[in-house]
Protein backbone atom coordinates (compact mmCIF):
# COMPACT_ATOMS: atom_id res chain seq x y z
CA UNK A 1 0.00 0.00 0.00
CA UNK A 2 1.62 3.62 -1.27
CA UNK A 3 0.68 6.79 -0.39
CA UNK A 4 2.27 9.71 -2.23
CA UNK A 5 1.77 13.14 -2.28
CA UNK A 6 3.93 15.45 -4.56
CA UNK A 7 4.32 18.21 -6.57
CA UNK A 8 5.92 16.59 -9.40
CA UNK A 9 4.74 15.06 -12.05
CA UNK A 10 4.26 10.71 -12.11
CA UNK A 11 4.45 8.55 -14.99
CA UNK A 12 0.91 7.34 -14.85
CA UNK A 13 2.04 4.20 -17.80
CA UNK A 14 4.97 3.42 -15.38
CA UNK A 15 2.86 3.45 -12.07
CA UNK A 16 0.38 1.46 -13.83
CA UNK A 17 2.48 -1.29 -15.09
CA UNK A 18 4.69 -1.83 -11.83
CA UNK A 19 1.28 -1.88 -9.97
CA UNK A 20 -0.01 -4.72 -12.37
CA UNK A 21 3.44 -6.71 -12.06
CA UNK A 22 4.20 -9.60 -10.77
CA UNK A 23 0.77 -10.43 -8.97
CA UNK A 24 -0.35 -13.80 -8.76
CA UNK A 25 -2.64 -13.36 -6.21
CA UNK A 26 -4.29 -11.15 -8.03
CA UNK A 27 -6.84 -11.42 -10.74
CA UNK A 28 -8.13 -7.80 -11.10
CA UNK A 29 -6.26 -4.24 -11.23
CA UNK A 30 -8.26 -1.12 -11.31
CA UNK A 31 -6.91 2.20 -12.43
CA UNK A 32 -8.15 5.80 -12.06
CA UNK A 33 -6.50 8.86 -13.52
CA UNK A 34 -7.31 12.03 -13.38
CA UNK A 35 -6.96 14.78 -15.38
CA UNK A 36 -7.23 18.52 -16.13
CA UNK A 37 -9.91 19.26 -18.34
CA UNK A 38 -9.97 22.18 -20.24
CA UNK A 39 -13.64 23.17 -20.51
CA UNK A 40 -12.97 26.45 -22.54
CA UNK A 41 -11.05 29.32 -21.48
CA UNK A 42 -8.84 27.77 -18.31
CA UNK A 43 -5.45 28.69 -18.92
CA UNK A 44 -4.21 26.75 -15.76
CA UNK A 45 -5.21 25.27 -12.38
CA UNK A 46 -3.31 25.71 -8.67
CA UNK A 47 -3.73 23.02 -6.36
CA UNK A 48 -3.52 23.59 -2.43
CA UNK A 49 -3.20 21.27 0.16
CA UNK A 50 -2.69 20.78 3.96
CA UNK A 51 0.63 18.90 3.48
CA UNK A 52 0.16 18.14 7.58
CA UNK A 53 -3.28 16.39 7.07
CA UNK A 54 -2.99 15.12 3.45
CA UNK A 55 -1.03 11.89 3.85
CA UNK A 56 -2.23 10.76 6.91
CA UNK A 57 -5.88 11.09 5.99
CA UNK A 58 -5.66 9.15 2.28
CA UNK A 59 -3.68 6.55 4.33
CA UNK A 60 -7.00 6.18 7.00
CA UNK A 61 -9.15 5.66 3.51
CA UNK A 62 -6.87 3.23 2.41
CA UNK A 63 -7.07 1.39 5.40
CA UNK A 64 -10.95 1.32 5.28
CA UNK A 65 -11.17 0.50 2.11
CA UNK A 66 -8.69 -2.39 3.13
CA UNK A 67 -11.01 -3.29 6.00
CA UNK A 68 -14.43 -3.53 3.54
CA UNK A 69 -12.88 -5.21 0.10
CA UNK A 70 -10.50 -7.75 -0.45
CA UNK A 71 -7.38 -6.13 -2.05
CA UNK A 72 -4.12 -7.33 -2.65
CA UNK A 73 -2.53 -3.69 -3.07
CA UNK A 74 -3.91 -0.22 -3.37
CA UNK A 75 -1.70 3.03 -4.48
CA UNK A 76 -2.70 7.02 -4.42
CA UNK A 77 -0.75 9.85 -5.77
CA UNK A 78 -2.14 12.93 -5.68
CA UNK A 79 0.04 16.44 -7.02
CA UNK A 80 -0.31 19.56 -5.87
CA UNK A 81 1.10 23.01 -7.23
CA UNK A 82 0.60 24.74 -10.74
CA UNK A 83 -0.83 22.38 -13.53
CA UNK A 84 -1.82 22.48 -16.79
CA UNK A 85 -4.44 21.60 -19.15
CA UNK A 86 -4.42 18.32 -19.88
CA UNK A 87 -2.19 17.66 -16.88
CA UNK A 88 -2.45 14.41 -14.85
CA UNK A 89 -3.67 15.48 -11.43
CA UNK A 90 -3.43 12.17 -9.89
CA UNK A 91 -3.88 8.42 -9.65
CA UNK A 92 -5.78 5.70 -7.75
CA UNK A 93 -4.97 2.01 -8.21
CA UNK A 94 -6.36 -1.28 -6.79
CA UNK A 95 -5.76 -4.79 -6.26
CA UNK A 96 -7.97 -7.42 -5.56
CA UNK A 97 -8.55 -11.75 -6.54
CA UNK A 98 -11.57 -10.42 -7.97
CA UNK A 99 -12.96 -7.75 -10.37
CA UNK A 100 -15.77 -6.35 -8.00
CA UNK A 101 -13.86 -5.83 -5.13
CA UNK A 102 -10.90 -4.02 -7.34
CA UNK A 103 -13.93 -1.49 -8.83
CA UNK A 104 -15.85 -0.92 -5.64
CA UNK A 105 -12.48 0.27 -3.93
CA UNK A 106 -11.37 2.35 -6.77
CA UNK A 107 -14.38 3.92 -7.01
CA UNK A 108 -14.67 4.52 -3.12
CA UNK A 109 -11.03 5.81 -2.45
CA UNK A 110 -12.13 8.62 -5.59
CA UNK A 111 -15.67 9.36 -3.86
CA UNK A 112 -13.33 10.20 -0.96
CA UNK A 113 -10.41 11.54 -1.95
CA UNK A 114 -12.59 14.19 -3.90
CA UNK A 115 -15.22 15.61 -0.77
CA UNK A 116 -12.57 14.70 2.21
CA UNK A 117 -8.94 14.87 1.32
CA UNK A 118 -7.92 18.63 2.18
CA UNK A 119 -7.08 19.63 -1.32
CA UNK A 120 -8.27 22.98 -2.92
CA UNK A 121 -8.24 23.67 -6.59
CA UNK A 122 -7.73 26.92 -8.27
CA UNK A 123 -8.49 27.20 -12.20
CA UNK A 124 -6.82 30.57 -13.64
CA UNK A 125 -9.02 31.69 -17.09
CA UNK A 126 -9.05 35.11 -19.48
CA UNK A 127 -11.65 36.48 -16.34
CA UNK A 128 -9.26 35.64 -13.99
CA UNK A 129 -8.79 32.93 -10.72
CA UNK A 130 -11.76 31.16 -8.71
CA UNK A 131 -11.69 28.61 -6.51
CA UNK A 132 -13.82 25.35 -7.56
CA UNK A 133 -16.64 25.31 -5.54
CA UNK A 134 -17.21 21.59 -4.07
CA UNK A 135 -20.17 19.97 -6.10
CA UNK A 136 -23.43 18.55 -4.33
CA UNK A 137 -23.03 15.46 -6.39
CA UNK A 138 -19.53 14.54 -5.10
CA UNK A 139 -20.96 14.97 -1.39
CA UNK A 140 -23.69 12.63 -2.51
CA UNK A 141 -21.34 10.63 -3.97
CA UNK A 142 -20.53 9.92 -0.27
CA UNK A 143 -23.80 8.38 0.86
CA UNK A 144 -23.61 5.21 -1.07
CA UNK A 145 -20.66 3.52 1.01
CA UNK B 1 -3.55 28.23 25.34
CA UNK B 2 -1.45 28.96 22.78
CA UNK B 3 -2.78 27.35 19.21
CA UNK B 4 -1.62 27.03 15.60
CA UNK B 5 -4.52 28.17 13.41
CA UNK B 6 -4.03 27.41 9.47
CA UNK B 7 -6.27 28.31 7.09
CA UNK B 8 -6.57 27.21 3.32
CA UNK B 9 -8.02 27.88 -0.03
CA UNK B 10 -10.33 31.22 0.11
CA UNK B 11 -10.09 30.93 3.91
CA UNK B 12 -6.70 31.91 3.97
CA UNK B 13 -6.98 34.74 1.12
CA UNK B 14 -10.04 36.39 3.37
CA UNK B 15 -7.96 36.36 6.48
CA UNK B 16 -4.54 37.32 4.56
CA UNK B 17 -1.76 34.87 6.37
CA UNK B 18 -1.79 31.21 6.05
CA UNK B 19 -1.58 30.60 9.35
CA UNK B 20 -0.98 32.37 13.01
CA UNK B 21 -0.84 31.15 16.31
CA UNK B 22 -3.01 32.29 19.01
CA UNK B 23 -3.43 32.61 22.54
CA UNK B 24 -7.29 32.27 23.59
CA UNK B 25 -9.31 30.52 26.24
CA UNK B 26 -11.75 29.02 23.75
CA UNK B 27 -12.89 25.66 24.69
CA UNK B 28 -14.79 24.63 21.38
CA UNK B 29 -14.07 25.38 17.47
CA UNK B 30 -17.39 27.19 17.66
CA UNK B 31 -15.88 29.65 20.81
CA UNK B 32 -12.26 30.21 18.92
CA UNK B 33 -14.94 31.38 15.89
CA UNK B 34 -16.23 33.76 17.87
CA UNK B 35 -13.27 34.99 19.31
CA UNK B 36 -11.14 35.68 16.41
CA UNK B 37 -14.73 36.84 14.61
CA UNK B 38 -14.93 39.76 17.17
CA UNK B 39 -11.53 40.54 16.52
CA UNK B 40 -11.38 42.32 13.23
CA UNK B 41 -13.15 42.50 9.89
CA UNK B 42 -11.44 40.12 7.83
CA UNK B 43 -12.37 37.13 10.28
CA UNK B 44 -15.97 38.18 10.12
CA UNK B 45 -16.07 37.91 6.76
CA UNK B 46 -14.19 34.41 6.43
CA UNK B 47 -16.39 32.78 9.21
CA UNK B 48 -19.73 34.45 8.30
CA UNK B 49 -21.39 31.52 6.71
CA UNK B 50 -20.26 28.39 8.92
CA UNK B 51 -22.34 25.72 6.57
CA UNK B 52 -19.32 26.92 3.79
CA UNK B 53 -16.66 25.91 5.98
CA UNK B 54 -14.93 22.81 7.55
CA UNK B 55 -12.75 22.37 10.34
CA UNK B 56 -9.88 20.24 11.22
CA UNK B 57 -8.80 20.03 14.72
CA UNK B 58 -5.25 18.54 14.98
CA UNK B 59 -5.60 17.28 11.13
CA UNK B 60 -8.59 15.60 11.72
CA UNK B 61 -12.05 16.56 10.36
CA UNK B 62 -14.19 17.75 13.09
CA UNK B 63 -17.38 19.46 14.19
CA UNK B 64 -17.90 23.07 14.73
CA UNK B 65 -18.65 22.07 18.63
CA UNK B 66 -15.79 20.03 19.04
CA UNK B 67 -13.73 20.75 22.28
CA UNK B 68 -10.26 22.53 22.32
CA UNK B 69 -8.96 20.44 25.32
CA UNK B 70 -5.52 19.43 24.53
CA UNK B 71 -5.61 20.34 20.66
CA UNK B 72 -2.54 22.00 19.03
CA UNK B 73 -3.55 22.90 16.21
CA UNK B 74 -6.95 23.78 14.16
CA UNK B 75 -7.57 24.15 10.46
CA UNK B 76 -10.23 26.16 8.81
CA UNK B 77 -10.92 26.02 5.23
CA UNK B 78 -13.59 25.06 2.03
CA UNK B 79 -15.22 21.87 1.52
CA UNK B 80 -12.33 19.99 -0.51
CA UNK B 81 -11.77 19.40 -3.93
CA UNK B 82 -9.73 16.96 -4.37
CA UNK B 83 -9.01 14.13 -6.82
CA UNK C 1 -12.61 3.90 -29.52
CA UNK C 2 -10.46 0.38 -30.28
CA UNK C 3 -10.71 -3.56 -30.43
CA UNK C 4 -7.92 -5.84 -30.46
CA UNK C 5 -7.70 -9.43 -30.25
CA UNK C 6 -4.20 -10.79 -29.89
CA UNK C 7 -2.73 -13.92 -29.09
CA UNK C 8 0.40 -11.50 -28.15
CA UNK C 9 1.51 -10.02 -24.91
CA UNK C 10 0.03 -6.22 -24.72
CA UNK C 11 2.10 -3.71 -22.83
CA UNK C 12 -0.30 -2.48 -19.91
CA UNK C 13 1.94 0.32 -18.54
CA UNK C 14 1.85 1.79 -22.37
CA UNK C 15 -1.29 1.35 -23.41
CA UNK C 16 -2.79 3.46 -20.13
CA UNK C 17 -0.10 5.95 -20.80
CA UNK C 18 -0.70 6.12 -24.68
CA UNK C 19 -4.81 6.15 -23.92
CA UNK C 20 -4.38 8.98 -21.28
CA UNK C 21 -2.52 11.26 -23.31
CA UNK C 22 -3.36 14.62 -25.01
CA UNK C 23 -6.81 14.79 -23.53
CA UNK C 24 -7.52 17.90 -22.50
CA UNK C 25 -11.65 17.15 -23.15
CA UNK C 26 -11.09 14.25 -20.49
CA UNK C 27 -11.25 14.34 -16.89
CA UNK C 28 -11.16 11.01 -16.15
CA UNK C 29 -9.21 7.64 -17.46
CA UNK C 30 -10.13 4.25 -16.12
CA UNK C 31 -8.26 1.19 -16.53
CA UNK C 32 -9.01 -2.66 -15.41
CA UNK C 33 -6.64 -5.56 -16.20
CA UNK C 34 -7.41 -8.56 -15.98
CA UNK C 35 -3.97 -11.09 -14.95
CA UNK C 36 -4.58 -15.48 -14.70
CA UNK C 37 -4.84 -15.59 -10.80
CA UNK C 38 -2.91 -18.57 -9.45
CA UNK C 39 -5.25 -19.93 -6.79
CA UNK C 40 -2.79 -22.71 -6.02
CA UNK C 41 -1.73 -25.42 -8.58
CA UNK C 42 -2.71 -23.33 -11.84
CA UNK C 43 0.09 -24.40 -14.24
CA UNK C 44 -1.55 -22.86 -17.36
CA UNK C 45 -4.69 -21.24 -19.26
CA UNK C 46 -5.83 -21.57 -22.76
CA UNK C 47 -8.17 -18.99 -24.18
CA UNK C 48 -9.74 -20.08 -26.93
CA UNK C 49 -12.59 -17.96 -28.89
CA UNK C 50 -14.67 -17.91 -32.13
CA UNK C 51 -12.89 -15.40 -34.24
CA UNK C 52 -15.48 -14.04 -36.69
CA UNK C 53 -17.62 -13.26 -33.75
CA UNK C 54 -15.04 -11.79 -31.09
CA UNK C 55 -14.37 -8.54 -32.54
CA UNK C 56 -18.34 -7.87 -33.23
CA UNK C 57 -19.54 -8.58 -30.26
CA UNK C 58 -17.54 -6.41 -28.35
CA UNK C 59 -17.34 -3.47 -30.74
CA UNK C 60 -21.47 -4.15 -30.18
CA UNK C 61 -20.50 -3.53 -26.62
CA UNK C 62 -18.49 -0.75 -26.68
CA UNK C 63 -20.81 1.17 -28.86
CA UNK C 64 -23.76 0.44 -26.80
CA UNK C 65 -21.09 1.95 -23.55
CA UNK C 66 -21.39 4.98 -25.88
CA UNK C 67 -24.82 5.75 -26.37
CA UNK C 68 -25.52 4.95 -21.96
CA UNK C 69 -22.22 7.50 -21.27
CA UNK C 70 -20.82 10.25 -22.19
CA UNK C 71 -17.44 8.71 -23.59
CA UNK C 72 -14.71 10.10 -24.97
CA UNK C 73 -12.54 6.84 -25.68
CA UNK C 74 -12.66 3.86 -25.21
CA UNK C 75 -9.94 0.95 -25.85
CA UNK C 76 -10.45 -3.19 -24.72
CA UNK C 77 -7.44 -5.69 -25.48
CA UNK C 78 -8.44 -9.26 -25.14
CA UNK C 79 -5.84 -12.14 -25.66
CA UNK C 80 -6.84 -15.52 -26.87
CA UNK C 81 -3.94 -18.79 -26.55
CA UNK C 82 -1.78 -20.28 -23.99
CA UNK C 83 -1.31 -17.83 -20.83
CA UNK C 84 0.62 -18.55 -18.03
CA UNK C 85 0.16 -17.95 -13.96
CA UNK C 86 0.66 -14.13 -13.70
CA UNK C 87 -0.02 -13.27 -17.32
CA UNK C 88 -2.11 -10.25 -18.70
CA UNK C 89 -5.09 -11.36 -20.50
CA UNK C 90 -7.23 -8.57 -21.02
CA UNK C 91 -7.52 -4.69 -20.54
CA UNK C 92 -10.31 -2.35 -20.69
CA UNK C 93 -9.94 1.45 -20.61
CA UNK C 94 -12.93 4.36 -20.64
CA UNK C 95 -11.85 7.80 -20.92
CA UNK C 96 -15.24 10.60 -20.04
CA UNK C 97 -15.03 14.22 -19.12
CA UNK C 98 -16.59 12.94 -15.20
CA UNK C 99 -15.40 9.90 -12.99
CA UNK C 100 -19.10 8.75 -12.58
CA UNK C 101 -18.86 7.96 -16.96
CA UNK C 102 -16.00 6.24 -17.12
CA UNK C 103 -15.93 3.96 -14.27
CA UNK C 104 -19.68 2.67 -14.96
CA UNK C 105 -18.58 1.97 -18.42
CA UNK C 106 -15.79 0.10 -17.94
CA UNK C 107 -17.40 -2.21 -15.46
CA UNK C 108 -20.70 -2.61 -18.16
CA UNK C 109 -17.83 -3.77 -20.48
CA UNK C 110 -16.36 -5.96 -17.73
CA UNK C 111 -19.56 -7.47 -17.07
CA UNK C 112 -20.43 -7.58 -20.88
CA UNK C 113 -16.61 -9.27 -21.83
CA UNK C 114 -16.94 -11.78 -18.76
CA UNK C 115 -20.72 -13.26 -19.87
CA UNK C 116 -21.20 -12.20 -23.60
CA UNK C 117 -17.65 -11.96 -25.58
CA UNK C 118 -16.79 -15.87 -27.24
CA UNK C 119 -13.94 -16.42 -24.74
CA UNK C 120 -13.41 -19.91 -22.54
CA UNK C 121 -10.93 -20.71 -20.34
CA UNK C 122 -9.23 -24.02 -19.72
CA UNK C 123 -7.23 -24.41 -16.85
CA UNK C 124 -4.07 -26.87 -16.73
CA UNK C 125 -3.15 -27.74 -13.30
CA UNK C 126 -1.52 -31.37 -11.85
CA UNK C 127 -5.17 -33.29 -11.86
CA UNK C 128 -5.30 -32.48 -15.06
CA UNK C 129 -7.21 -30.04 -17.46
CA UNK C 130 -10.09 -28.80 -17.18
CA UNK C 131 -12.91 -26.13 -18.71
CA UNK C 132 -13.84 -22.51 -16.49
CA UNK C 133 -17.33 -22.62 -15.45
CA UNK C 134 -19.50 -19.87 -15.73
CA UNK C 135 -20.30 -18.25 -12.24
CA UNK C 136 -23.72 -17.34 -11.65
CA UNK C 137 -22.63 -14.33 -9.95
CA UNK C 138 -21.03 -13.15 -13.45
CA UNK C 139 -24.46 -13.63 -15.21
CA UNK C 140 -26.50 -11.91 -12.28
CA UNK C 141 -24.12 -8.89 -12.62
CA UNK C 142 -25.46 -8.05 -16.07
CA UNK C 143 -29.40 -7.12 -14.45
CA UNK C 144 -27.58 -4.19 -13.03
CA UNK C 145 -27.15 -2.81 -16.22
CA UNK D 1 -29.49 -26.06 -47.57
CA UNK D 2 -25.89 -25.92 -46.42
CA UNK D 3 -24.88 -24.60 -43.17
CA UNK D 4 -21.44 -24.65 -41.45
CA UNK D 5 -21.33 -25.41 -37.87
CA UNK D 6 -18.94 -24.77 -35.56
CA UNK D 7 -18.62 -26.23 -32.28
CA UNK D 8 -16.34 -24.60 -29.00
CA UNK D 9 -14.91 -25.47 -25.80
CA UNK D 10 -16.37 -28.73 -24.90
CA UNK D 11 -18.40 -28.78 -27.58
CA UNK D 12 -16.37 -29.04 -29.93
CA UNK D 13 -14.28 -31.71 -27.58
CA UNK D 14 -17.34 -33.95 -27.16
CA UNK D 15 -18.08 -33.41 -30.93
CA UNK D 16 -14.12 -34.13 -31.97
CA UNK D 17 -14.35 -31.59 -34.44
CA UNK D 18 -14.27 -28.05 -34.78
CA UNK D 19 -16.14 -27.35 -37.59
CA UNK D 20 -18.48 -29.14 -40.02
CA UNK D 21 -21.00 -28.33 -43.47
CA UNK D 22 -23.94 -29.98 -42.50
CA UNK D 23 -26.88 -30.24 -45.24
CA UNK D 24 -30.20 -29.95 -43.42
CA UNK D 25 -34.23 -29.08 -43.90
CA UNK D 26 -34.19 -27.60 -40.30
CA UNK D 27 -36.02 -24.60 -39.50
CA UNK D 28 -34.88 -23.81 -36.21
CA UNK D 29 -31.69 -24.37 -34.23
CA UNK D 30 -34.06 -26.70 -32.13
CA UNK D 31 -34.49 -28.83 -35.22
CA UNK D 32 -30.87 -28.64 -35.82
CA UNK D 33 -29.99 -29.93 -32.79
CA UNK D 34 -32.73 -32.90 -33.19
CA UNK D 35 -31.34 -33.72 -35.97
CA UNK D 36 -27.54 -33.38 -35.14
CA UNK D 37 -28.01 -35.58 -31.87
CA UNK D 38 -29.91 -38.59 -33.98
CA UNK D 39 -27.14 -39.00 -36.13
CA UNK D 40 -24.49 -40.24 -33.62
CA UNK D 41 -23.90 -40.37 -29.81
CA UNK D 42 -21.64 -37.92 -29.56
CA UNK D 43 -24.12 -35.31 -30.90
CA UNK D 44 -26.67 -36.30 -29.00
CA UNK D 45 -24.02 -36.71 -25.71
CA UNK D 46 -22.70 -32.87 -26.11
CA UNK D 47 -26.69 -31.60 -27.00
CA UNK D 48 -28.07 -33.81 -23.63
CA UNK D 49 -28.61 -30.24 -21.66
CA UNK D 50 -29.18 -27.34 -23.79
CA UNK D 51 -29.69 -25.06 -21.03
CA UNK D 52 -25.83 -25.41 -20.41
CA UNK D 53 -25.29 -24.21 -24.22
CA UNK D 54 -25.24 -21.39 -25.33
CA UNK D 55 -26.08 -20.67 -29.74
CA UNK D 56 -24.76 -18.05 -32.48
CA UNK D 57 -26.58 -17.87 -35.60
CA UNK D 58 -24.31 -16.07 -38.20
CA UNK D 59 -22.16 -14.38 -35.66
CA UNK D 60 -24.92 -13.28 -33.19
CA UNK D 61 -25.93 -14.76 -29.87
CA UNK D 62 -29.43 -16.31 -30.13
CA UNK D 63 -32.33 -18.79 -28.46
CA UNK D 64 -32.60 -22.46 -29.44
CA UNK D 65 -36.05 -21.41 -31.38
CA UNK D 66 -34.68 -18.70 -33.73
CA UNK D 67 -35.37 -19.75 -37.59
CA UNK D 68 -32.59 -20.65 -39.37
CA UNK D 69 -33.77 -19.26 -42.77
CA UNK D 70 -30.85 -17.91 -44.75
CA UNK D 71 -28.53 -18.73 -41.84
CA UNK D 72 -25.11 -19.49 -42.96
CA UNK D 73 -23.44 -20.03 -39.85
CA UNK D 74 -24.56 -21.65 -36.59
CA UNK D 75 -21.90 -21.85 -33.57
CA UNK D 76 -22.84 -23.96 -30.36
CA UNK D 77 -20.59 -23.21 -27.24
CA UNK D 78 -20.87 -23.26 -23.31
CA UNK D 79 -21.56 -20.36 -21.51
CA UNK D 80 -18.67 -17.74 -21.97
CA UNK D 81 -15.97 -17.04 -19.27
CA UNK D 82 -13.39 -14.34 -21.02
CA UNK D 83 -12.59 -11.12 -19.24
Amino acid sequence: MSVRIQQEPFDFGAECDRFAAGRSDTGAVVTFCGIVRDDGGLHAMEIEHYPGMTASAITAMVDTARTRWALTDALVIHRFGPLGPGERIMMVATAAPHRADAFAAAEYLMDYLKSRAPFWKKERTAEGAHWVAAKEADEDALSRW
Amino acid sequence: MKLDVLYFAWVRERIGEPRETVDTDATTVADLVRELSAREDRYALAFSDLSALRVAVDQELTAFDAPLAGAREVAFFPPMTGG
